[in-house]
């Protein structure tokens, strides 16, 4: 019994005394942290990936209690939690978090290999923010892809991929969580977070070419002319033509897919919609006149690159 | 259930009282094993004399501590059925190594076991049987006062274990301990200590 | 033999044309004057379509701050005042003349007679300067920065030495080597007046070894009229790339480093004006004539006949061709500029201008780059780069992202001369990278700074 | 249906070794050999029984003392575990060493207490220790048969092929870092996690 | 790469003509396993479509290998040190340039580790053959031996400078001929492929280090001698050299060389093995990168503190 | 000069990381980058000298009371104080150090590298070179050993730092390649085994 009593006092007095030193340094050194911070950091994912924009998860907490006192969480999200943790997040600071629309990346340009050729080589450093830098690519527009994957790089999901035959990035809307990494990190601007729309549907001009539109047409066969055609034809007055570029406003846009068809560049595209039976070829006829009748693309020069 | 708050007589207390179930817990953990823990040593012990001598049923008549000629310790085991020494070289490639070494009545060597060693496993480790009967470096039957024991690269007799000369050497150079203090401890009676001890050379 | 300091390589000279005379290019039929033909704010068109132009008339007047005014270089009528495609590669705004006859203004003083310090008479500092700022006048040398605002130091800073730069430390490129060879008491002149406007008694002209005839030209010349031109010196200086760079002459002339960004030569007491700069000032000064012309190298390996042009500014570079031969058949790659520092053009439309020193085309197989291959670590970049950087790593921060890595690793001194991308033996685009780097630090530090000031 | 679950995480998809990378020490420190997978097996009796405690208790302690009476928990375990182990498998106790009152500080066992068991209720956090000791056990067991097996030719001791063939190194300390290295690169790849 | 392969070529020769076949064997196989897991490895482990081998440099891992191999070695072992080089030391990290050790130098103290035995049994030069070679005491073996006993007539059994400059001694194939790795050396140092400061600063440090103690206790070899001796001069010319591991500004180097210089004597003459080249030289590896952090190039316009 | 020579044996030859295997958590966390990794030296340093100091106080007590088997939980108990002051005291003076070590000031409780060294200087069976095991040759030891972990930790930082700019293939990247790279480091320091031991002998110790 001695035996145990003595350990018992020893571990006691021990603890006791760790106690007490703790409780006086807390005491004497408390710093003030709001707590709310280290509750909005609770039900976050963790996974510290910056697609908020914040450094890590912890920051995107203290982003989002500092907002909070502003009165309002708009334009804070995170990309991996999605809507049920920032409304949790909002719960915790008592707010109503922003009903925020899913959306998705869209790659505005549709220059492939065919409708645009090459008139250059690039033999720089494979990266389109080293292109847009020295130069204006490798084709005669200077709007559209790059196709170096500055995109790709970026997307930490993987959700974007480079299809080799078109020279395009495409992008898995299964996996893209909408983080707009690829967006920023694009030098031309070319990808645009967009709604993801109803049943995902989304009518897009694809296209980024600011250029006239006879400009335009000597650089790439399914470039926005700028033509007005589509901004007649739309009921909804959803599309808007702005520095020889039509823009579809996607809240307007009503998805009946008429531009689509009235657009003599091909340029406007319809993701997502069932295959339509019998307009199927339709779409495709003025694209390959329009190629036709494109004028020739002859560089007078020969492929010009950047040197060393 | 909610959270006790973190004041100054909560934490205390808890704290203390956590300690103090766990000082009592243990004490108590202690008491029950502190018997087998006695018994397994003590067994642990009789099963290496009994290895080390080649026999299943010595008993420990004396016990006695001397000290080798570098100062560590050596503890002489007299038995019924012959003397086991347990010695240690500082020395091995990865510290100390510490032998158990029987010997018979005229010194020749009956068994040995390795207690405690930090050697390379694959290369020094081997000491365990490498100089067992029948083994490369056998040892058995040798007799360290005819002959110090010294690996072959010295100019001894005995084998050393492949590319691990300095663990071999520091084993012999236990076993030549013991054999002293052994020789010693016999000697006893003539009155003489344990004869001085080489210095160790690697 | 005097040099710079630090790193530094030697490319295969290829000065093709250092024999060739300077030749008049023909007057084109339709010249391009764009407005962004030097660094800073863009100059303000004042002409519009259908206006009646000569040689010499303002066609677009300084902008807002940084910024120098354009003249025409032919006489005839605008026949658009637009966006056009120039060498960079992107559309920018121009004025474009359709040439009739060759009228010049009355003011500039067409004869060849030599006007010395002695004939201007007792013109006033100031007034050099104004004469300059008035002429449109860029540096020359490739950074066409405005001369006139390189020429009035800051306060608390004081100009000890004009240096020359007369290097011309590109390959190829030979504008600089005929000029100073055909117009060597106009250049000395030039240093004179400068010498004046930042009353500087001591001027250095700069030349590397390999153009032994101008050194002795110059130097003979200095030695014989010792009287009319005193305090100039040439200094000749060992071949070594980019010993034309800035710095790195101001440290082979005078031993003096220039130190890390925002520092300006300026602040070592020196300023380094190229000696086509200094030609048009004397021209400028004393002719009264504006910023119409220059010196431009059209050359390259299979060239028919590599020359050294004078031509009018606005002239497009397919004339200039034509005139040297033609294009060749192999050609690979057409730079505006040497090879070490040029850039690749996109379209032989793309006219002349103020800081247009050389045409190279340059074969199909010597354009090839070689394939990247992954870096070494060889340090052979760092120890090409002239400006003790760590071209490798600056590189692998840039694709990282890491600007934080690249503003610590001082990317913001980066000259882009390019040596480390020369010396790398992976073929690695160095430069590209850094370059982007530089921009985006660059970006990063002038974002701190406003902010900085707006907190204030 | 639940709890099998909480099992399962503990072996896959948080697995201390090849995922959350705790408990490193004993990790690279005991697997010499795949025997000394009894480490394994010490530190999921300590997990099991302090994610219970803990568990019970996680209402009494104030925040500002909770890491240090998780501690006083734990450590109570190991040195009642040291004593048995001492007592009952003395060879065992002996080859393992200063790992065994090391397990106090194994980050697995204050990782669960804070992420788990002070969360969750008592069986749960039974689950949990079962499935994470099992799931430690089982990487100790996978990476000591490795390195035994390269090192020294054998497998639990018992002789695969001649020792003369061994990497000894693999039974050294580099071989713990190497092993384990490609050892996680592999479990990842074929995991998929 | 190539022309430090070419650099290599007198070194080649000569332990041709010391140790013959198993000289020749031993090199092939090294070269032949290193330049098929670089290929076997990259293909279908990382799946890489280009192909690295005709960049030369898992040749040249394969030679400097052998180089550091005796040359009885088995076959079987070889091609587990190729396995490491390339494997472990090499394109675990990515291939040609990203890997922070130097691949043959992994390869070579992996082998020495795992097989201490096979790794420190050296056949005698002048011997031919393959199997069934006479092993004995290396020059290294008989410094360290005089060491630890503390008798300095241990020495006498040296061989002398000249014989070990031309390379009449026992040892593994590349590092019996000082003179031929001069030679190469000096090839390397002419075409600029390196420059003097990494071996110099090696063979300096050490050669002081090791007159220092020799001066102080005559049980030490003479500094000569032991710059002569073991992979010494190999190492200081080809492996420590490697640019990739290597700090990448020459005061880096310098530094890098003097403390590879201070390690290989520590090792070599207190340490358990009795040849501290591998070793010095992977440590200082492991430094690199942090002498690179630290250690930057004066840049242009610094101002001196 | 053994003082000398423990400082050595503790950093090269039986580097904490490399040849002990303690204190990996933080070796193979805190490494990302060269300057945290500074941070948690001096943190764990810090730490180190003290707890050692008071553990081995503890120690003199629990043996006069014959209450050894409370060892661990009284060590790990006074570390855990240690700590948990050190976090606080560090938030108040320092902010930026704290933000550095973030949340690994935590784990430098559950660092095994505090507690295992506290053991051995405690029972005095850590490599003293032919000194007594006492006090001051203990707080040596432990000085030692928090600079070989600093050390270790330093270089090992640097080289990560060196890595993150490499295509490291896919599969490796992150812990796998940061494992083989500390298994190529250790392996490497295996070069300094039994240099202590040579030195001790060269000094007579
Ligand atoms: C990884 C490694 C571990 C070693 N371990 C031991 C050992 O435990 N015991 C030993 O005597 N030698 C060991 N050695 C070998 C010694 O370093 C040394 O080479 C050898 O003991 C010298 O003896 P020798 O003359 O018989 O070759 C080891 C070598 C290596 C490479
Ligand atoms: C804002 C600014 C102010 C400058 N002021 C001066 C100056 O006062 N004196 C001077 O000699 N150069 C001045 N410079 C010119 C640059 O130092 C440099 O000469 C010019 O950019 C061309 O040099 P480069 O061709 O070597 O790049 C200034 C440049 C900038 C951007
Ligand atoms: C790498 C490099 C090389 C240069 N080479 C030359 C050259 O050869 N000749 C020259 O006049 N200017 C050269 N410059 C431009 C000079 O740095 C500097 O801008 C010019 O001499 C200033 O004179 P300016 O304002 O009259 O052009 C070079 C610049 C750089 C960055
Ligand atoms: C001067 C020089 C020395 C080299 N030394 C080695 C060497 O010691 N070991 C090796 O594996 N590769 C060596 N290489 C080849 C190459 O750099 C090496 O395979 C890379 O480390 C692989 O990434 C050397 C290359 C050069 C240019
Ligand atoms: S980077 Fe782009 S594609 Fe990838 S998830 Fe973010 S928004 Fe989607
Ligand atoms: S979308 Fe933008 S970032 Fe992506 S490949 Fe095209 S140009 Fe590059
Ligand atoms: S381009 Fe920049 S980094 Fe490259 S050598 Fe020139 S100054 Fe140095
Ligand atoms: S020159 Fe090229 S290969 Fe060499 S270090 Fe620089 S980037 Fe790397
Ligand atoms: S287990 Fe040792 S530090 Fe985590």
């Amino acid at each position: 019994m001695n035996v145990i009593l003595i350990a018992v006092i020893v571990l006691g007095a021990i603890g006791l005394v760790s106690a007490l030193v703790l409780f006086l340094a807390a005491k004497k050194f408390a710093v003030h942290e709001d707590e709310r911070i280290g509750k909005v950091a609770e039900v976050l994912p963790q996974a510290n990936c910056g697609g908020c924009g914040f450094p890590g998860c912890s920051g995107f907490a203290g982003a989002c209690v500092k907002a909070a006192d502003k009165g309002s969480l708009e334009g804070l999200l995170c990309p991996v939690g999605g809507q049920p943790v920032m409304e949790q997040v909002a719960a915790i600071l008592g707010m109503q978090a922003e009903a925020s629309a899913p959306k998705v990346a869209v790659v505005r340009c549709n220059g492939t290999c065919e409708s645009r050729p090459r008139i250059a080589e690039f033999d720089g450093a494979q990266s389109c923010k080293v292109q847009q830098m020295l130069g204006t690519g490798e084709t005669a527009c200077a709007y559209g892809c790059l196709g170096c994957g500055d995109c790709v790089a970026a997307c930490q999901f993987d959700a974007i991929r480079m299809n080799t035959e078109t020279g395009l990035p495409e992008v898995d809307e299964e996996k893209c969580t909408a983080c707009g990494a690829c967006s920023k990190a694009c030098p031309r601007g070319i990808i645009e977070i967009r709604l993801k729309g109803l049943k995902n549907r989304r009518v897009v001009v694809l296209c980024n070419n600011k250029d006239k539109g006879a400009q335009t047409r000597k650089a790439c066969s399914v470039g926005c002319i700028a033509c007005q055609k589509c901004v007649k034809v739309c009921k909804f007055e959803a599309i808007t033509v702005d520095a020889n570029l039509a823009y579809i406003d996607a809240d307007k846009c009503k998805l009946c897919r008429k531009c689509e068809d009235e657009c003599p560049q091909n340029a406007i595209h319809a993701f997502n919609f069932p295959p339509r039976k019998p307009k199927v070829e339709a779409p495709a006829t003025p694209a390959e006149k329009s190629a036709a009748t494109a004028e020739p693309v002859t560089p007078n020069v020969e492929p010009a690159k950047d040197q060393k | 259930m909610k959270k006790l708050p973190s004041t100054l007589p909560n934490m205390l207390c808890v704290l203390t009282l956590i300690s103090v179930v766990a000082a009592g817990a243990l004490a108590y953990v202690n008491k029950l094993t502190t018997g087998p823990i006695e018994e397994n040593k003590a067994r642990t012990l009789a099963e290496g004399i009994n290895s080390v001598l080649g026999v299943n049923d010595a008993t420990v008549q004396e016990t006695a501590e001397v000290e080798d000629a570098n100062g560590n310790p050596v503890v002489i085991y007299s038995t019924d059925k012959g003397v086991a020494v347990q010695a240690i070289d500082p020395n091995g490639f990865g510290g100390t190594l510490k032998v158990l070494v029987g010997f018979a009545e005229e010194g020749t060597i009956k068994g040995y076991t390795v207690l405690e060693h930090a050697e390379t496993p694959g290369l020094g480790a081997k000491a365990g049987f490498w100089f067992q009967k029948g083994e490369k470096g056998d040892i058995i039957g040798k007799n360290p006062g005819e002959k110090e024991l010294t690996v072959s690269k010295d100019g001894g007799d005995v084998d050393a274990i492949t590319a691990s000369t300095i663990t071999s050497r520091a084993f012999l150079r236990a076993v030549n301990v013991a054999f002293h203090a052994y020789a010693g401890a016999s000697a006893t009676d003539a009155n003489s200590a344990a004869s001085p001890q080489q210095q160790p050379k690697n | 033999m005097k040099t710079f300091h630090i790193g530094g390589v030697h490319p295969a000279e290829n000065k093709l044309s250092a024999a060739s005379p300077i030749r008049t290019a023909a007057i084109p039929k339709q010249a391009v004057f764009s407005m962004f033909q030097h660094i800073g704010a863009p100059a303000v068109p004042v002409v519009k379509k259908g206006d009646e132009v000569k040689v010499g008339t303002l066609l677009g007047e300084a902008g807002k701050g940084l910024s120098v005014p354009v003249f025409s270089s032919v006489s005839g009528k605008v026949s658009k005042v637009d966006a056009v495609l120039d060498s960079s590669g992107t559309r920018r705004m121009a004025v474009v003349v359709d040439v009739e006859g060759d009228e010049w203004l009355e003011t500039i003083d067409r004869s060849d007679k030599l006007v010395t310090m002695k004939d201007l008479g007792n013109i006033t500092s100031e007034e050099v300067v104004n004469r300059i700022k008035a002429a449109g006048i860029v540096g020359m040398g490739g950074a066409t920065f405005p001369t006139g605002v390189k020429l009035m130091p800051p306060p608390g800073t004081k100009a000890e030495a004009i240096i020359v730069n007369a290097v011309e430390c590109e390959p190829y490129l030979t504008a600089d080597h005929r000029l100073m060879l055909e117009k060597p008491e106009q250049i000395l002149v030039g240093i004179q007046l400068i010498k004046h406007a930042v009353n500087c008694p001591k001027a250095y002209i700069g030349i590397e070894m390999n153009k032994p005839d101008a050194i002795k030209l110059l130097s003979g010349l200095l030695k014989e009229k010792a009287a009319q031109y005193p305090g100039i010196e040439v200094v000749p200086l060992k071949v070594k790339y980019p010993q034309g760079g800035e710095k790195q002459l101001i440290d082979a002339v005078i031993g003096r480093q220039v130190p890390a960004p925002p520092a300006l030569p300026i602040n070592v007491g020196a300023i380094v004006q190229n000696v086509g700069t200094v030609y048009a000032i004397y021209e400028a000064v004393a002719k009264r004539k504006p910023l119409i012309e220059r010196i431009i190298t059209v050359t390259g390996k299979s060239v028919a006949q590599p020359s050294n042009f004078l031509a009018r500014i606005g002239t497009p570079m397919q004339q200039l061709i034509d005139e040297a031969g033609g294009l060749p058949e192999d050609t690979g790659k057409i730079i505006g500029g040497g090879p070490m520092m040029g850039r690749a053009l996109m379209s032989l439309e793309v006219p002349v201008t103020k800081g247009s020193s050389g045409l190279l085309l340059m074969t199909e197989k010597e354009s090839r780059r070689g394939e990247a291959s992954p870096c070494i670590r060889c340090a052979k970049c760092v120890g090409a780069c002239p400006m003790g950087l760590e071209p490798y790593l600056l590189a692998a921060q840039a694709r990282q992202k890491d600007w934080d890595g690249c503003e610590r690793n001082d990317v913001t001194s980066c000259i882009e001369c390019g040596s480390c991308a020369f010396t790398c033996p992976s073929n690695r685009p160095l430069l590209d990278n850094i370059r982007v780097a530089k921009q985006t630090v660059m970006g990063i530090i002038k974002a701190r700074h406003m902010e900085a000031i707006s907190k204030k | 249906m639940k709890y099998l679950k909480i099992l399962w995480n503990g072996i896959l998809k948080e697995n201390p070794t090849f995922v959350l990378l705790l408990g490193m020490c004993p990790t690279l420190g005991t697997t010499s050999s795949a025997i000394n997978m009894s480490m394994g097996l010490a530190t999921m009796a300590v997990l099991i029984f302090s994610n219970l405690i803990i568990s019970c208790i996680k209402n009494l302690i104030p925040d500002q003392v909770r890491i240090p009476s998780y501690i006083v928990v734990i450590a109570s375990l190991v040195t009642a575990l040291q004593m048995f182990m001492q007592a009952y498998t003395p060879e065992m106790y002996k080859t393992l060493g200063l790992f065994i009152p090391l397990i106090v500080v194994n980050c697995i066992i204050l990782g669960r207490a804070e992420a788990f068991a002070a969360k969750n209720g008592p069986v749960e956090s039974i689950f949990d220790g079962i499935g994470i000791g099992f799931g430690f056990t089982f990487a100790l067991t996978l990476l000591g048969g490795i390195r035994e097996l390269l090192g020294t030719g054998k497998l639990f001791g018992a002789t695969i092929y001649s020792e003369n063939y061994g990497m000894l190194l693999f039974v050294l300390a580099p071989g713990a870092f190497i092993a384990l290295g490609y050892l996680i690169a592999i479990v990842k790849k074929t995991a998929k996690i | 790469m190539y022309g430090v392969c070419i650099a290599l070529v007198p070194a080649l020769l000569a332990s041709l003509f010391f140790f013959g076949l198993g000289s020749a064997i031993v090199l092939a196989t090294s070269v032949a396993a290193c330049v098929f897991f670089e290929w076997a490895i990259t293909r279908f482990i990382l799946g890489r479509k280009q192909l690295t081998i005709c960049d030369g440099s898992a040749i040249l891992t394969g030679l400097l290998l052998g180089f550091n191999l005796p040359s009885n070695l088995p076959i079987w072992i070889i091609i587990i040190g190729a396995l490491a080089a390339i494997g472990i030391g090499k394109l675990t990290f990515g291939g040609l340039g990203q890997n922070p050790f130097n691949p043959a130098l992994v390869g070579r103290v992996f082998l020495l580790i795992s097989f201490p035995v096979q790794m420190t049994s050296w056949p005698v030069s002048g011997q031919l053959g393959y199997v069934d070679v006479q092993t004995a005491a290396t020059p290294l073996a008989i410094m360290k031996n005089a060491i630890k006993t503390g008798d300095a007539s241990l020495l006498n059994e040296l061989p002398s400078s000249l014989d070990m400059l031309v390379g009449q001694t026992g040892g593994s194939l590349g590092e019996v001929s000082a003179i031929c790795l001069l030679i190469g050396c000096c090839f390397m140092l002419w075409r600029k492929i390196i420059t003097w400061h990494i071996p110099v600063s090696i063979l300096a440090t050490v050669f002081v280090l090791a007159g220092l103690f020799h001066l102080i206790d005559p049980s030490y070899a003479n500094p000569v001698q032991v710059i002569l001796s073991g992979g010494l001069m190999l190492g200081a010319c080809f492996m420590a050299t490697d640019y990739v591991t290597s700090p990448m500004t020459a005061k880096g180097q310098l530094i890098y060389g003097c403390a590879i210089g201070v390690l290989t004597v520590l090792i070599r003459d207190f340490g358990s093995y009795p040849e501290g080249m591998s070793f010095a030289i992977l440590i200082m590896n492991g430094f690199t990168p942090l002498i690179n952090t630290y250690v930057k190039p004066k840049r242009f316009g610094e101002v001196k503190k | 000069m053994a003082y000398l020579l423990i400082f050595f044996s503790a950093i090269f030859v039986n580097n904490i990381v490399f040849s002990q295997f303690l204190g990996i958590c933080p070796f193979l966390g805190v490494s990302k980058k060269v300057d945290t990794a500074l941070g948690m030296s001096a943190a764990v340093a810090f730490v180190l000298t003290i707890a050692t100091i008071v553990t081995y106080l503890i120690q003199i007590l629990l043996i006069k009371y014959n209450l050894v088997y409370l060892q661990t939980i009284a060590f790990i108990l006074v570390i855990a104080a240690l700590v948990q002051m050190v976090e606080i005291v560090l938030k108040k003076v320092s902010p930026a150090l704290y933000q550095a070590l973030g949340v690994f000031l935590p784990l430098i409780t559950t660092n095994c590298c505090i507690l295992g060294v506290a053991i051995l200087v405690a029972q005095g069976t850590y490599n003293a070179q032919g000194l007594e095991p006492n006090l001051l040759s203990g707080v040596v030891y432990a000085v030692s050993t928090a600079l070989g972990f600093g050390l270790a930790l330093t270089i090992f930082a640097a080289i990560r730092e060196q890595l993150a700019m490499m295509d490291v293939p896919k599969g490796m990247q992150g812990m796998p390649i940061a494992l083989v790279t500390a298994g190529l480091l250790a392996m490497a320091f295996m070069g300094f085994g039994g240099v202590d031991n040579g030195l001790a002998k060269v000094f007579e110790l």
